[in-house]
């Protein structure tokens, strides 16, 4: 990352998370980059894509950019509002959603996520916010997408506890547990994207394209194992002049998120 | 166990959706399904019954808190094999008596009944929008009703001990719901009384919306609070005006409670419900054919008007 | 009942009835006789009366009578629409209801109601509606009013089917079921009043008010089993002419139940 | 077990309800007890929680999905022992950081956690609601919430056997809830986003409503569907208009996104707090002149008009 590629990392998880959305889908999503990547997929090839938010928002389309999850602007011109029960039980539970953004302070190799506490539960040194609903996400939505900024930290080895389950131990773990949920199948980072492997390694998260500049030493630095690689190893593609147009002019034009 | 990796079929980009009943019964329903159409007292789609009955399904499971005469209907045309249900007669008018020969006598063919209370009907639907196998309830106890349905279990509770009844959940294959208004998405309101249609409707693999008026997408938007269901969850969409007569749809037209004392008589005697099903079912092509039909009592049903004031959603 | 009294026994039994509801109780209740008793309270000594319909009208003010538990008059000027999952969780199983209202085709002395079948359940003789909401009503409503024309076929010594628990087999019975609700308290027939005994034969039904011109053989005549009678037999009130008035000019003026 | 043979003290006949905030909190919010305040995002009542801090509650069990500023404020001031929560962030700002000093460093005292998921926390709700002991739902698989809190269990499915997690009954002895408008009986009506606000009510022993605008009941009367709690479950009704500050009314005025940023510095440092406490709390009367003192942010939050339009509810 020498020169400067004329977009921010955060403009390029953004971009690869939008790609990542189909026509049509219901996605489950919080505020800040997967809003953002949302309503991206929605201005360009996804105009039908549903937003749904915990706060019982649904089908929304925010005039502003959304600072809290409800945001009286979710709500205006929305399709419905449901009560959170209904959110929970019929709409994630129910098996209506497809897509399931999640975001977490820490991150494992199988895609199990922390946010509740670091060091130990009971005396932590930082206790963080907790599950809201990404416990339930992370088991019902018919796949789940993950953004976060990527470091030995934030990948480690083991994380201090296990808020929502990725794919567990990996392998067909959560399957065996009775989930219907796909569990996450792309790690979008700040320095590469990864799935979620297939066959013996399944469930294991594996590099699969490195962001332009980025070097597979530096994806190893900033993780706390040695990641699996895919045998044919992209580079992610640029956001677009019309990607970023969107972003910067529209989206988010106070910088908020980007 | 059903793995949902690829969502494909999403049904709201599907532009297709708004047909005619005709289409909509002859793709969703198949013989032998498990087939809800809900609506308590208000919203009862006999408009898509009819239509069920005119393509002479056949061996379908018929699940409705109240059975009312849009059931008695399609049971003497022959339609149904099995009833789910927790209240069977004519409200306000007495008994269903094609029902009841169906179950005394057999006739026109055997019926089997599964019976619940409407709190247990209920909680089976909501356990069926939820994806709960079951659903804890405090009912039953006492009554012999557990005692005729094996399907009505118990559980004790895991923090006091104490035993709750449980239903299964009901799922069934389709669900039709009768609304006020509905864009060609399918994303519906309805107000006035609401029964179980949204639990319906969630519990459903396919949801069939019958609409008095067809909108505009913006219609529903000004004011998503009075949302029933999102388009998504909708496969298609019928436009249909009065469908729901002799029952009511509020600020549209008033329940034609002469029609439910008629037809008392009607149903006592079998040849005259057939007489009636071969003049009003089988004898018009289409719901619109049914009500042009029905003449004066057009005017006589439509809705005074007393209009609710709106509401600030803006921010 | 040789002369004519100048009112009929429904009118007796629904200004019985309206005489057994306290102002500010909610009442769940159906149509026929039971709506006409909680219209004439609410017209006279109870105006803060709650009427609850299983339809999901709440605080209905219906201004014509309604001819199905569904009327929309029930909805128009009502002060809330409730799902019926509501109504039955929250209002009826959350203990929100003071008072139901049940008939029955056939009621024994325990107050336990039948309106399932005559017969056996798998050949009936008569294939009767079924609970509806009875059976929850019968365990939830805090207490219970059943109003029924009296015969000996219609209280029979023992009933075909128990759709609707009422005092089971009488004594606590209930209470040891973990029933919250207090069951039937009173029974209103077109020949007396009954309440529920206290004591050694606390549950049973016992006659407490003969209507005028009744004999207690009368009632034994029409009844299955041989009825306990308290130690003082009451009269039951005429209804009042205003009641006459309102029930007949204004709550039924087409004589639709009366 | 508790008896329901008299029915007597019917909250609907009390003639009392309307009372100032001051009055309501003093009657119904008792040390020790089990408080909800609940709205997601949308409609919290802020006003309830300062004067709780105003009249030095203590050892409160502050329950709630998001703590958010409100509770730790409360926290902070000293009322709580305990917290039953989902998620305890500043809502896009940040962390709680006084609640953290209370979790990391039992400042100003010791904060007991009883922590779930918002499914977990809402499905408690509904169950209080409805007097279950429990209800089933399907979470928590694979996660270690059911590690640290032994209240999560499960049980087994008695028709498909499969094991289901399940959550105990939230009955708080209180719960306060904000309304865009009541009547003096307490019926009340919302829109926008609606939360558990339902179910929390239903759930609890006593409810207080508290409205930005107080109305004649023919206004609730001509909109049935949109209200959310009859009178009947009320005990007291509190007019406070911008009681939810810097939370929002859908209608009234804005989320103030601005407190919520500047937020976070002052909870940051327990000495900013006292005194926003200090300025804010306790050196104001009341909640009206709270709101004198926002002066021009009235302004700029008030919210422009987008009004829906009416249903007809004739027949």
């Amino acid at each position: 990352m020498a020169t400067d590629p004329g977009y921010s990392p955060s403009e390029l998880m953004v971009s690869a998370a939008a790609r990542e959305l189909r026509d049509g889908e219901v996605v489950f999503v919080g505020i800040g980059l997967p809003n953002l990547a949302c309503n991206l997929a929605r201005r360009l090839h996804a105009p039908n894509l549903v937003l749904i938010y915990e706060s019982g928002a649904v089908g929304a389309v925010p005039e502003r950019i959304p600072v809290s999850i409800g945001d009286p602007a979710l709500v205006t011109n929305s399709i419905a509002v449901a009560s959170m029960s209904e959110i929970f039980y019929n709409y994630l539970q129910g098996g209506k959603i497809d897509v399931g953004f999640l975001q977490g302070a820490q991150i494992d190799r199988f895609g199990n996520l922390n946010t509740t506490v670091i060091g130990d539960y009971a005396h932590p040194k930082v206790r963080l916010p907790g599950s809201g609903g990404a416990c339930e996400i992370a088991i019902h939505a018919k796949r789940v997408l993950c953004i976060a900024a990527q470091s030995k930290k934030s990948f480690p080895a083991k994380i201090d506890f296990v808020t929502s389950p990725g794919h567990l131990t990996g392998g067909d773990h959560r399957q065996r547990l009775g989930m219907r949920g796909a569990g996450p199948q792309r790690v979008i980072t700040d320095l590469a994207l990864y799935d979620f492997g297939t066959g013996e390694t399944a469930g294991e998260m594996r590099v699969t394209s490195l962001h332009p500049g980025v070097t597979l030493d530096k994806v190893r630095e900033n993780l706390g194992w040695e990641p699996r690689v895919a045998a044919e190893l992209a580079t992610t593609s640029a956001p677009t002049r019309e990607e970023l147009r969107l972003l910067r002019d529209e989206l988010d034009p106070g910088g908020l998120y980007l | 166990m059903e793995l949902f990796l690829n969502s494909a079929e999403s049904a709201n980009v599907n532009p297709e959706k708004l047909m005619p009943m005709a289409d909509a019964i002859a793709r969703f329903v198949a013989d032998g399904a498990e087939v809800v159409i809900e609506g308590f007292t208000h919203l009862i789609s006999f408009a898509a019954a009819h239509e069920i009955i005119r393509q002479r399904k056949r061996d379908l499971t018929l699940c409705r808190l109240t059975p009312d005469l849009v059931y008695e209907q399609m049971i003497a045309a022959g339609c149904a094999s099995k009833l789910v249900f927790s209240w069977a007669g004519n409200p306000g008018a007495g008994p269903l008596y094609a029902l009841r020969r169906a179950v005394e006598q057999g006739l026109p063919h055997p019926l089997e009944l599964e019976e619940y209370s409407h709190f247990g009907m209920v909680a089976r639907f909501q356990a069926g929008a939820a994806h709960l196998p079951f659903l804890p309830l405090r009912t039953f106890t006492g009554s012999d009703l557990p005692r005729v349905n094996e399907r009505i279990r118990e559980i004790a509770c895991p923090y006091t001990g104490e035993r709750l009844a449980t239903v299964p959940a009901l799922n069934p294959d389709v669900a039709i719901i009768h609304v006020q208004r509905a864009d060609t998405s399918g994303n519906c309101q309805v107000w006035g009384l609401l029964g179980v249609q949204k639990e319906a409707a969630f519990a459903a693999s396919k949801v069939i919306i019958v609409a008095e008026e067809i909108v505009d997408e913006a219609v529903i938007r000004a004011d998503p609070n009075r949302t029933l269901l999102p388009g998504f969850i909708v496969s298609a969409v019928v436009h249909e005006p009065w469908g729901c007569h002799p029952s009511f749809a509020q600020g549209y037209y008033d329940r034609d409670n002469d029609f439910y004392v008629a037809w008392r008589e009607i149903s006592q005697d079998a040849a005259k419900l057939a007489a009636w099903l071969d003049e009003w079912v089988y004898g018009v092509a289409n719901r619109a054919e049914y009500v042009r039909k029905m003449g004066d009592a057009l005017t006589r049903l439509t809705a005074r008007q007393q209009m609710s004031s709106g509401v600030n959603y803006g921010y």
